[in-house]
């Protein structure tokens, strides 16, 4: 069973994405974070396997939040997700410790294709996000 | 020499500063899009997809969903509505406003004489407001005027603009009716060819300055046809201020 | 007292001219926008609303209305996405051939030395266009030069931009080095900042006449701080064209 962390300011977008994976009798939901601050806090109760992490979100980013989870959470494997992809993200992302890139729309069974895959130590980065990277 | 090396290095600017202030226009747009409907596009792309596959687990869920996709997408076309009607051209008496502050900053008094606008069509007014921009950056750059008279009529056949200014008139020599090489009025001519409408420019001999004149036709029937006839050119009897009798220009 | 005139005159116009073509852009983004998203959203409502319907009584025919909807959105976004990647900036080589082009066009020759561009962030080329577009509107402006130079090059640290002129120079009495109260450098100044580059601009001792310099990080690791310390005048055995020795703008 992988746990997963959900981090997403948009609740109706967090809601629907746990549903979706919670469907894979692999993947087990282990909390859903609006904010990064909410996220760091949940952590300190319970060890997670992946953290999906949106760019964009109140306060500290979903970048800033990588770079945390490298240094205090470090068995928690990053995956980062955007909606657009702008100049420079991708990068940041994976410079900053993300083993992973994705769209945010991307079909629930790709994303959990994705998860299995940063939880086996491989990296993924979704070829649209690559040529801005 | 000196004066019109200025000029032209004025223009080569003002093309640099347009194109500069498109692409910040672009970008600023390009951001509002992203906000508005990266967050739209992507609820109802994630809250469908739970939905299809709930349908056969749990009906009842899965109506939910749907019921939240709907409501999500109505909001969004409303809002996509708004924004669309925000990005409009200015309303022609902003227009006005807009050319009497400026003309005003630079030392020329602008009087204006605006009829009834309500009811103008858009087009129609887009491109009057394009002629009367043009019109007044004309007698800024080029009438050394003291003061211009913008006159904005409607009846119930056409709309007139009329924009006559005091300065030193059409340069000699230069064709038709003093135009020189500039792609000001040549813009001015297409749009409002393109409403089936005219445009008269010369001298004003009422002030010896420059007058620019535009007439929009109101009544369309079908295609871009005026209601009574395809070819205003062709009615020598229609009276009014841009009315063909004087498209030859002569100063009267 | 002419000049100025005609300076000032110019100035109005162009900001009238750069409001019309942002007026223009708003247009044709609005309506790509409507055109994008009104029919894409009004399938996804009306859709939607049959999906919940046909749960209760046909859920299968639910399903696959459900899956169009998924589609739709998904394909919307994907368009969103492309159609905000072609509002972006203009490329860096663009500005410069348009640049050239203006340049030209104005009787002022321009030499450029441009090294590999491969690989420079959008953020970074879109702040070093903005510089140059700004160089060369003062030099056609301000300069009366016959020739200038423009330099951009990156190494592993920075990207570097320069134009440098051989007209008047900046004009005495003038602070920061000979800038006036104008709203252009200022600009440049600010949008270089928020990337933590720098802005020298100033006398150019080798040509006696301008010199606008800008240096842009590019290594940066975390919340914007340079990669080798968070303030970069503090790195006073930096070298390269704008260090923070030559700040200070003293014609040497
Ligand atoms: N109000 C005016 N007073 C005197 N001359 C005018 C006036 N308006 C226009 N002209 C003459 O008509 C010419 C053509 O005007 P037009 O607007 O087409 O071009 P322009 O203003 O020279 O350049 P552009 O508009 O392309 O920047 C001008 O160059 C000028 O000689
Ligand atoms: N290439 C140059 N040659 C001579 N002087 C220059 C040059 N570039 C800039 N300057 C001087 O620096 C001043 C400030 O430039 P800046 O671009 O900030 O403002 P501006 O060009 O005067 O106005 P704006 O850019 O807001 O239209 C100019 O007014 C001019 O005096
Ligand atoms: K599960
Ligand atoms: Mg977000
Ligand atoms: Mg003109
Ligand atoms: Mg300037």
């Amino acid at each position: 069973m992988i746990s997963v962390l959900l981090v997403e300011d948009q609740a109706m977008v967090r809601g629907a994405l746990a549903a979706l994976l919670a469907l894979h009798p692999d993947l087990e939901i282990a909390g859903e974070a609006g904010s990064a601050e909410e996220a760091l806090d949940l952590l300190a109760g319970r060890p997670v396997d992946v953290v999906l992490v949106d760019v964009q979100l109140p306060g500290m980013s979903g970048i800033d939040l990588v770079g945390r989870l490298a240094e205090a959470h470090p068995g928690a494997r990053a995956l980062v997700l955007t909606t657009f992809a702008r100049p420079g993200y991708a990068r940041r992302a994976l410079e900053a410790g993300a083993r992973g890139f994705l769209l945010k729309d991307a079909p629930a069974d790709r994303l959990a294709v994705a998860i299995r895959r940063v939880h086996g130590g491989e990296r993924v980065i979704d070829p649209e996000l690559a040529v801005d990277a | 020499r000196r004066q019109s090396l200025l000029v032209h290095r004025a223009r080569a600017q003002r093309l640099a500063l347009a194109r500069g202030a498109v692409v910040d226009e672009r970008l600023r747009i390009a951001r509002d899009l992203h906000d508005l409907l990266g967050h739209t596009l992507l609820a109802i792309t994630v809250k469908s997809e739970l939905a299809r596959q709930l349908v056969p687990v749990d009906p009842e869920r899965a109506r939910r969903e749907i019921a939240d996709v709907e409501d999500t997408a109505r909001r969004a076309l409303a809002e996509v509505r708004e924004t669309v009607a925000g990005y409009r051209a200015p309303r022609l008496i902003e227009e006005l406003d807009a050319a009497t502050a400026l003309a005003r900053a630079d030392g020329v008094e602008l009087v204006a004489d605006v009829g009834d606008l309500e009811g103008l069509p858009r087009e129609v007014e887009a491109a009057l407001g394009w002629a009367l921009r043009e019109a007044v950056s004309n007698v800024l750059r080029h009438a050394a005027a003291g003061r211009a008279t913008v006159r904005i009529a409607t009846d119930d056949r056409d709309a007139v603009l009329e924009v006559v200014d005091d300065g030193r008139g059409p340069a000699a020599g230069t064709r038709p009716a003093g135009e020189g090489g500039g792609s000001g009025l040549p813009g001015v001519r297409e749009r409002v060819a393109a409403l089936d409408g005219e445009v008269v420019a010369g001298a004003a001999p009422e002030t010896g300055g420059f007058r620019l004149a535009v007439r929009v036709p109101l009544v369309v029937t079908r295609a871009g046809a005026p209601a009574d006839g395809p070819d205003l050119a062709g009615r020598p009897d229609r009276p009014g201020p841009v009315g063909p009798a004087r498209v030859s220009g002569a100063p009267s």
